[in-house]
């Protein structure tokens, strides 16, 4: 059942150093703030889960929040590599990080199996990848009918999602649009689940039966959250700041002008997204 | 026009796109080409991004695979589980754009460390939806500048299968799509030799010489008994590129929070 | 690639005589004028499958399409059992019909594989229950992680999908939305598929970027055909008749006034849903 | 006021609903059972159905499991492969209702056959959603009329498994939910007795006796320590009731084409 609460009560409540928790959102929808407000409070030791670890993670591995990664894409997409994650893989800073690495596909059905209560996805995949030898959670099933030898992974049941949606109605029935990545997977399969949210409406005003909606018995918090996804973007809410994840490039890049950047933007201040 | 070899690589690889493909479109030079065919001779083709965008058509590059031009212009945007399940597993790609950190003459891609996976020298982004773009869509064709640093006798990590160790490798993973049958590049066009697979230098780019190549691939490349020279870029493709790298420009510059709040 | 064409020319170009086909739609949007075409056309020996035969099943198993039936739940909804369907069950009228039963669980999922190009679907079901030993089409995995036993069933993949929907645009892209049931995945699944549309419009006027879509390129053959899903229902468009489902009992009870009906309505006539 | 043995049955199902409840509704008894909780005590009842609809609220009973009204009031509907893998195998269903046409005393359900399965003396609809709903959801409330045809020593198929043989049956076989915790008959309620799993009658309904609850059982039915009396039927219940039904039966009367076209 859900509660709305502040973002730094939410937090506090539901993020324990040493859990499991998966941040989603493909490009679209990236819940910065929760991730700051993560960060903030100095959250240790996390077991991180993303797809594409993005802006976000680069922050969080760099303050020291992560020992482990759980992801399939980890660049700055169209900009580059993220460089406080490579620091961490290559170096060991702040802190060593341990990586299991997956396909996209991998990934994907491994938070549906999350969602669908089972302990495993099965799909046709890594097909003569090096990653099968690499990663001990690549296994294999034959198939009973055909004999086909199909990939299998485990399915993905973190502590905590932490996912940003458009709006949330007074009940606190979340809907979500645009490009909804893997969000209502990773929602359905966590124990736990915050959703920052641009507004609370009285009526959440879906666009036709077949809309995406979390019922609120879904949901543990809900969190208005006004630019919570910045500078990643909320469909029909404000565009994603391109020009930042061009520059972060350079912030990122030494570990001086991240930490930096960090205590200007995200430690001394209300993050940007919430004071403007 | 004069035109540079990122050019010549976009509309090389555009030219080889039809009105009838659908392409699982990646990030970079793959999203260019994509463009560029969709603007000039294939107004119908369909481009899909792994955000689950099913036949965008943006107006500008999107920096991103989720950028809002994506699903803003989309016919639709499904789920990124169903995208990979029912769409690319489903077999409904007909072409996947690929690049990567080094290839090798089997057109397997690396896209995942430089050096040992355990203690890399440079750790790369990951393969992403790379993996299985090689082998479930139709064909793959590759993207990449072409160097002794990304043309290597042998890849440190094969991220994404092309042809293994060459022959029918492919066929005997079961693997029944057809791999990587065209690599363009900014010096020429190869194309995988029938039987060997490997891969053969079958058009060279304008005032591409073949020490040029050769000096640029880092095993002993071959050519194919035909080799075609790459017809230089018209001024109509030209022209089409640029615009559509000013509007790109305009468009990433500067999208601040504020900026999207005044629309 | 999709051709626009009349309902005659589409059963006559992509159905046969022997092959397996799926008329899908979950009490919503079920393509009855596709099914009575079929039945005009006196196609025999069809394996039919979907999860709930309905009426439309009823009517083609009584007027002797079908020799095999791949069904989740037979029965008139909220109405009874279905005689045709029972009498060729229980006395081989017309035809004896063979029968491969499973549950919703099952169906749904394999279709979802079908559609997702594997070989099989894994699920937790049919626990306890005797339908694994009478369908030899029920088996097991072990999940590699957990050693739990999943049970398994083959892909759906039929020769030919038909669905109703609310409605196309000019390039053949159908839009669809209510009850969306299977009819996504039962299309994705097929060898052919052939959509029937309330309506051909220049706009296809999707609710929202997330809206159920099938691009023009996965469909063989788009057709008009008004009140195609009568006396099921079509979204927007008109209700389901519940009287005539309610009527159904008795018509369908005996042979004659079975035959009699069938004759008056869907073979001398066109068909009720095209000629109004 | 008078009331009959169904309208006792739908209401004493109802009543064991509570506010909380996230369900999963089967048409005929449950719908009714259902829809009555949410008109009277339980307004923020969620009520899915395997059609996709969740959180529906319709004003009439549906005669079918998607009927027009349940996803014309739902909060949102989902595909029908969706429901089953993330809502029920999910394991996101507190309640599910069940019916059948055989319940033998540890709650195994036959809704498939009579008869031998070949050889069928009659073909029943088969199991739908039943099967899973009987492992995955939270616990199952059986709704039931109450004979010898229905209530057997042993039922021909089972089609839903309850208790099995009883004891630990279940969890033999690695079933972790509840199962059929509550039957609801015309004449009476049962519930598992603890430890064996077998169903004791644990209320009777009014002016019902012993008696009358043996001579409509096919085995030999115990009954609980202390049998309570259920409640009659208040007024308010059998209005609202009557109410639904009036309402239901005219909007399923004559909803032919040219009636839903003129609206």
């Amino acid at each position: 059942m859900t509660s709305f609460m502040s973002l730094q009560a939410a937090i506090a409540e539901y993020v324990q150093d040493g859990m499991t928790i998966a941040l989603e959102g493909f490009t679209h929808l990236i819940p910065f703030a929760a991730g700051h407000e993560i960060i903030r409070q100095q959250k240790q030791q996390l077991c991180l889960i993303r797809m594409t670890p993005d802006l976000i993670y680069d922050q969080m591995i760099g303050m020291g929040c992560a020992r482990r990664l759980i992801f399939s894409w980890g660049g700055n997409p169209g900009v580059g590599t993220l460089h406080r994650l490579r620091d961490a893989v290559e170096h060991g800073w702040p802190h060593p990080l341990e990586l299991e690495e997956h396909s996209h596909a991998a990934l994907a059905n491994a938070y549906a199996a999350g969602a669908a209560g089972l302990p495993c996805a099965i799909f046709r995949g890594y097909l003569g990848s090096d990653l099968v030898g690499i990663n001990a959670n690549i296994r294999h099933i034959q198939c009973p009918f055909t004999g086909e030898q199909l990939a299998a992974v485990p399915a993905v049941r973190p502590d905590l999602t932490i996912i940003h949606a458009q709006r949330a109605d007074r009940s606190g029935n979340v809907f979500i649009e645009g490009i909804i990545g893997v969000q209502k997977e990773a929602a359905l399969a966590a124990k736990h689940v915050i959703v920052t949210v641009e507004e609370i409406v009285d009526d959440l005003r879906v666009p036709g039966p077949n809309a995406t909606v979390l019922p609120y018995w879904t949901i543990n918090a809900v969190v208005q959250v006004p630019n919570g996804a910045y500078p990643s973007y909320t469909h029909g809410y404000y565009g994603r700041d391109n020009a930042f994840y061009t520059a972060w490039d350079a912030i990122a890049r030494n570990r001086e002008t991240f930490l930096a950047w960090m205590c200007e933007h995200v430690l001394a201040d209300p993050p940007a997204s919430q004071s403007e | 026009m004069e035109y540079s070899t990122s050019e010549m690589m976009a509309i090389a690889a555009a030219r080889a796109l039809s009105n009838e493909d659908v392409c699982f479109v990646g990030i970079g030079a793959p999203s260019e080409a994509c463009s560029l065919a969709r603007l000039t001779h294939a107004p119908d083709i369909t481009l899909i991004y792994e955000s689950g965008t099913i036949a965008t058509r943006p107006a500008v590059l999107p920096l991103s695979i989720g950028d809002p031009e994506l699903s803003e212009t989309a016919l639709t945007t499904v789920s990124v589980p169903e995208m990979f399940q029912y769409w690319l597993q489903g077999g409904r790609i007909s072409i996947g754009f690929l690049g990567g950190a080094q290839l090798d003459r089997f057109g397997n891609i690396n896209s995942s460390v430089i050096g040992s996976y355990e203690r890399p020298k440079v750790r790369l982004p990951g393969g992403g939806g790379a993996p299985e773009i090689a082998s479930q869509c139709g064909q793959t064709y590759i993207v990449m500048r072409q160097n002794r640093r990304t043309f290597v006798e042998q890849v440190d990590f094969i991220t994404s299968f092309g042809y293994g160790r060459g022959g029918d490798h492919r066929q005997r993973l079961g693997i029944t799509t057809l791999g990587p049958t065209l690599v363009v590049t900014d010096l020429c066009l190869l194309r995988p030799e029938p039987g060997t697979n490997e891969l053969l230098v079958t058009s060279m780019h304008q005032n591409v010489t073949r020490e040029d190549i050769m000096q640029n691939t880092g095993w002993p490349i071959r050519f194919a008994q035909t080799v075609e020279q790459t017809p230089a870029p018209t001024d109509t493709e030209l022209e089409i590129l640029r615009d559509l790298h000013a509007r790109t420009k305009q468009a990433h510059a500067g999208k601040g929070l504020s900026d999207a709040r005044a629309n």
